[in-house]
């Protein structure tokens, strides 16, 4: 009865010419009707990856020095999260700035800002490594072009999405664009998200009033098209004073229609 | 004010909301709330308590004021009472025997369901381990109907999940494929579109909607696009079957959601206005999960897995096709780990089941909980014997788009190995004419694509 | 020795032992040997390695030294090489690959299992999610006999497990009539005693023994003492069903235990001789558990599960009735929490089940482990679902005697329930008889004792 | 097909008068197949409870007055295993003494003893502070009627139950007899185990070379029965010059033929 054994007894899929479609874990084959040994270990490697990609520290010196180096000023600020395990705990903290923060906002705010860039490393520091300086030093010129005043880009360590709250609010600026690394997939460990808040208020703007632009990396959304999106709704923004569920991103998105395979993030 | 008195400690609680939030099992989203019990003997005590208290209290003390909540008005104004009578005289205690007697029948739950409020279930799912979370669920049963039938006993339905991280159809189209040749997206070919374009969603749901019509799938497509996109594609005619969207259980947090029981009343006539269904005209998809109103600071000092059941109230209103807990996609900070995660989503398809609803679990943890597939394993072969509606298929597990993970085609087919639970009857069929599936509800040997497909080009 | 090079770094182990324990699912023994993986990423390196081994690798490089260890010596000796010629040229992976594939079927299975040795299904076990261990368990079936069948499918037989705190004979008596009221007790009716007392051990032997001939029951009697008791027993006429005996899975712990292969053959031979049994002469009963020759200190730099492993080829060795893995028996020092307890409880009944034994759990937890009734409800739901053999029974789960917590007899009607697993068929059909249970393999309503017992007076 | 709910829909056992018989859980009815209510509930705490047990400390000032009240002897000596939390993790280190605690034997090692009580808590602090002195104090007349020279009595901090053999070995005691706290079960929160070793070597003794004596609480063991039993093995030990499996309790044992309910430890 065991005469006839396949020497592979895993069988593979016959559509695994489509897998160049997608990076989805497509066409995987089975043994029997599970996963074939090589596929679940390459799941368990991308999981012991992904897990410590959570754990990996910003290197917040370097970053401002890409922004320097650019001509770019930064301020870097604090939440009363102090550490990566109580970040992952408490998220209420990771919304609040630490008083000293609060302070060196403070001489900032006599100046008049139209906006705010806010970087916060959230819970993929190589999101913010691989593609906020990149993506900033872009989207700047754009901002300047339509006289826009910018504050200082403020980098937060151990940020949340609200932290733009308390920042843009500090410094009277009524656009508030929060940079921040989305939680670290298998496959894509440095997804950026932007968070846009008009005239945004610690404790008052909900999720509701923010807009976003997600999945920012090689194999998702390019600069250009995060940049193109987001001065869309920059401009409907400051039209119809209001952000949030109430303002659809209406540009004709082509994005989606490229390749989805890995290529230069701002190449058109 | 509740109090004991138990091992020669005083226990005392101030209001029901206090008490039921530490007679719930430990997680850490209660912890960070603040509303935990602060030890074990404190839970036990306050459950001790919890089992005397009579069901009619909850009709009579509302968790978070009527006044203030819109859930709150729904669920007391909508109570059946004719429904409720035959247990009205139980405590929290006594209801949980009755469920686990035999006169708990189906027909019996059927029956009660309209009678019940999610805190009187929240509550004595409070007092069950999982075993009884499991038996009671599994006498309950909820069909609903689209173009197939969902929720028949012995059967169990996928949602095919083929996101992608640019919402590119190519890709898209391919994780399709992929599911439907593990014979999965019986419960819905849903996909979570990246963007809130508009131009997006609308292409999404041509894509879907074409896909079924042209090889004649029996099942519904659905675009998790944000409510308010999903009706404005209404109004451009798209080809709409589910209207989805994230629901919570207080008014605060369905606010900060941007919704309000008005959008859903409005989503809810929209879709049923297009008669796109043709065995049923269930056309809702809701979405929750324990701790999206703590998450928006808006939990009305409830504990979440009271909070949850209260976001079922808001669903059955809307007798929807699907109610989808994401049980493990917030993060550590509501369910700290593997075993959290478990009781959570078993407590919640108890929950809904109980009130009626078409309860699907997304089995999931993200990368920074406590969690591995080993605890996914654990929750798929209970939830399956709990009788679960449906869960997830994302290929391989791994969806690119959300960055967590989710059940896999295959672990759909594992169930149907050692549970021997069927897709809905209809998928079924066309599986097994298509050749995907044998008639022993197993895939079919096969060394290259169905005709169906062979003519696809991407 | 075994290396690889994975994301960017390389990883070396230097013998085939380090590379199954660094390959293990994290658990507190293996830490507390220092024999574990430092982080995940090295056990996801070892187990990328082990995935390539040959299976034939185990039969050349002995993991216990063949000279010092009778174990191993039984393994290698023991093995059969034409039963493993079918599956010889596999790798550790591709026999992963070829269990779970349907070529392994029942019957190849049973066919293959002399042919296998314990690290070669350890090894396995360490690639395998806990829905692989499920599924391939499933497929193995494993049927035993003395005075009824165990193991049929969709079965599931029980341990009746009265234990008292001084072998009282009523209060041993009135337990027993508590489980089998139940429906208890088809896989035995083992006492453990509470001391190790000859005249006391004689007393329970008797006390069993008559209960059954009484009341004609198709099961068979085991007083848990050390073998050389039983063997005193014996010499003394004694009415012996069962021999137990506690095993491990190295010499050193077998002599901690104060046993060897010799004294427990010595016990086969004098447990065979009696013949007492009916329907088949399977008359051993032995206990293990992983961690417990590391507590022994003689693990001899093994991981706990290929220890464990090895504890079933001494089982093999003599043909068992039972083999009963005690998972969270000892405490959190070798399995720290609920998830640790069930992954090794599901391990060790996939390692049994693929080496031909009669695997049952004691599903259980201490109090100074972290764990509780959630734990052991998922792991009885997915023991169950695994096919496993027999689980114990104990009064309201709580032993009093051996002070931690197993499963209760309402337990095992749970499992009845929502898996439709039924006990051994002789067994079945005496609860039917007397009223017991109904024919639809619950417990009968009924207000009295059953006619049966109305006589008996304690 | 609800009209005729019960009042209460749990079923009582027709067998609940057999309940006097044993402190086990039998007759607790049933809802469904399932555990009403109540029993769960009372299972519950008394898991909680069980659950604490397990982590209070012993009191070790109070234990040693005790003993010196009676004019005996203690010696305070520690574990390797510093804390509670790490004497559950490694019980290898509650097996082997604090070099301070080797010293303080070594000063007691120069007189003869022939027997050794050692007193550890093992799992279960109450087990020993509940029965320790008092067990002792019976047992120790009957020792030195017996003409047996006896060590301090050594109260062990943490300790396992192979804690006696490096005592024994240290102070020469060829009888050495291990009280110990077993660890706290849900209906026997305070059960003591006696383990008795021949010629106890540290490293060389194994639980094959020793016996047991479990059990000793209220439900279960009276001290009486104990100490007989003890008694009858160290008799056997010093003829035969061995213990552990060889060794069978060979006592007519009675003590399991007496009532099953509570009563008090001493009165037979
Ligand atoms: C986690 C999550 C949620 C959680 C948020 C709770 C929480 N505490 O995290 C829950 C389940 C509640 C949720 C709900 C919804 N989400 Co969401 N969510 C995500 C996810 C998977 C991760 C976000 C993350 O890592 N943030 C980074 C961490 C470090 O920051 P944080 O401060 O902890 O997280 C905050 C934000 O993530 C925010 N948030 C979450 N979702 C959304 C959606 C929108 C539109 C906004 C403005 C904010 C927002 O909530 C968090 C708490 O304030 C992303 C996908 C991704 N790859 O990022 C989708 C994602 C952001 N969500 C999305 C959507 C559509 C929604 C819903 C609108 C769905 C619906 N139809 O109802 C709802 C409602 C959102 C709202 N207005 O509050 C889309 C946004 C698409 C877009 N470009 O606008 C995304 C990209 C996924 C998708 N493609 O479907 N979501
Ligand atoms: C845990 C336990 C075990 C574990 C021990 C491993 C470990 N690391 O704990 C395992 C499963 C291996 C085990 C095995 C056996 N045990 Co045992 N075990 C117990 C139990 C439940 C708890 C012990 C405890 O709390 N100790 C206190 C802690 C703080 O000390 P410790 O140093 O960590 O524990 C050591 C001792 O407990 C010792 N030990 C455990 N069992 C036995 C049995 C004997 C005879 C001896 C001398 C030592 C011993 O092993 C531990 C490590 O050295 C008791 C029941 C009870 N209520 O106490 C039965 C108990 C002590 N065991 C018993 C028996 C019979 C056995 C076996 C002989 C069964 C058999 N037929 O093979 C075997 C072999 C014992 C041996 N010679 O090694 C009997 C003893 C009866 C008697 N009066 O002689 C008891 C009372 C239970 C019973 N009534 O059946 N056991």
């Amino acid at each position: 009865m065991m005469t006839q054994l396949p020497t592979t007894p895993n069988q593979t899929d016959p559509w695994t010419h489509l897998r160049h479609l997608t990076p989805a874990r497509i066409a995987l084959g089975r043994a029997g009707t599970s996963l074939p040994t090589h596929a679940q270990l390459e799941f368990q490697l991308a999981h012991a990856l992904a897990r410590d990609a959570v754990h990996i520290p910003l290197d917040f010196l370097a970053l401002s020095q890409q922004f320097t180096q650019h001509g770019i000023k930064t301020l870097q600020l604090q939440t009363q999260a102090e550490n990566q395990q109580l970040y992952l705990q408490r998220p209420d903290l990771g919304k609040q700035l630490t008083n000293a923060s609060i302070e060196r906002l403070r001489k900032e705010s006599s100046s008049s800002h139209d906006v705010v860039i806010v970087i916060a490393d959230g819970l993929s520091s190589s999101a913010i490594s691989h593609h906020a300086a990149a993506l900033v030093t872009h989207l700047i010129p754009h901002l300047h072009q339509q006289g826009l005043h910018l504050a200082p880009v403020c980098l937060v360590q151990h940020g949340r999405v609200a932290i733009g709250d308390p920042i843009a609010q500090q410094l009277n600026a009524t656009l508030c664009i929060v940079l921040i690394g989305e939680r670290p997939g298998l496959s894509s460990p440095d997804s950026l998200g932007i968070y846009f808040t008009y005239q945004a208020q610690a404790g008052v703007s909900t999720d509701a009033d923010r807009n976003c632009i997600s999945n920012i990396h090689q194999h998702g959304l390019s600069y250009s098209d995060a940049i193109k999106k987001l001065l869309y709704i920059l401009s409907q923004a400051t039209q119809r004073k209001l952000s949030g569920v109430q303002l659809k991103d209406e540009t004709t998105d082509e994005a989606c229609l490229t390749m989805s395979q890995p290529r230069a993030l701002l190449d058109h | 004010m509740y109090k004991t008195h138990l091992a020669n400690v005083s226990y005392e609680f101030k209001t029901l909301r206090n008490l039921l939030a530490k007679a719930s099992p430990p997680r850490s989203g209660d912890f960070l709330a603040g509303v935990a019990a602060s030890n074990y003997r404190e839970r036990v005590a306050a459950q001790w308590v919890l089992a005397d208290v009579p069901l009619s209290q909850f009709l009579t003390e509302a968790l978070v004021p009527y006044e203030h909540d819109e859930v709150t008005r729904l669920i007391l104004d909508d109570h059946n009472a004719s429904a409720f009578a035959p247990i009205s005289h139980f405590t929290v205690g006594e209801f949980r025997n009755w469920l686990l007697s035999p006169h708990a029948s189906t027909e019996a739950l059927t029956a009660l369901a309209p009678g019940l409020t999610p805190e009187m279930v929240a509550a004595t799912s409070k007092l069950m381990r999982i075993q009884d979370l499991i038996q009671v669920a599994k006498k309950c049963q909820i069909i609903t109907r689209f173009r197939n039938t969902i929720g028949l006993s012995q059967r169990l339905s996928t949602r095919l999940q083929p996101n992608h991280p640019t919402d590119n159809p190519q890709g898209i189209t391919a994780s399709i494929i992929d599911g439907l040749m593990y014979g999965c997206g019986d419960a819905v070919i849903g996909i979570n579109p990246a963007t809130d374009n508009m131009s997006a969603t609308l292409r999404l749901l041509h894509l879907i909607s074409d896909f079924i019509e042209r090889y004649q799938i029996p099942t519904q497509a659905c675009v998790l696009a944000h409510i308010t996109t999903t009706l404005a594609a209404i109004e451009l005619h798209a080809p709409v079957d589910l209207v989805f969207q994230s629901i919570a259980g207080t008014q605060r947090a369905n606010s900060s959601f941007g919704i309000n029981l008005n959008l859903l009343t409005e989503g809810y006539q929209a879709a049923q206005a297009l008669q796109r269904g043709t065995l049923g005209k269930q056309c809702m998809y809701f979405e929750t999960g324990q701790g999206s109103a703590l998450s928006a600071n808006a939990h009305e000092g409830l504990d979440q897995q009271t909070c949850e059941a209260r976001a079922y109230a808001v669903a059955r209103k809307f007798d929807p096709l699907l109610v989808n807990t994401v049980v493990g996609f917030i993060g550590p900070e509501y369910l700290y780990d593997g075993k959290q995660i478990i009781r959570a989503a078993l407590e919640d398809h108890f929950c809904g089941k109980l009130l009626g609803l078409p309860m699907g679990c997304d089995i999931c943890y993200t990368n920074h909980a406590e969690a591995d597939q080993d605890d996914m394993d654990m929750l798929l072969t209970q939830f399956a014997v709990a009788g679960g509606t449906f869960i997830m298929g994302v290929p391989g597990a791994d969806d690119i788009m959300l960055n967590y993970q989710s059940t896999s085609f295959h672990d759909a087919l594992y169930l149907r190995q050692v549970l021997g639970v069927k897709p809905a009857p209809e998928f079924e069929h066309w599986l097994i004419r298509h050749g995907i599936f044998n008639t022993e509800n197993t895939l079919a040997e096969r060394s290259e694509l169905p005709k169906l497909f062979q003519s696809l080009t991407l």
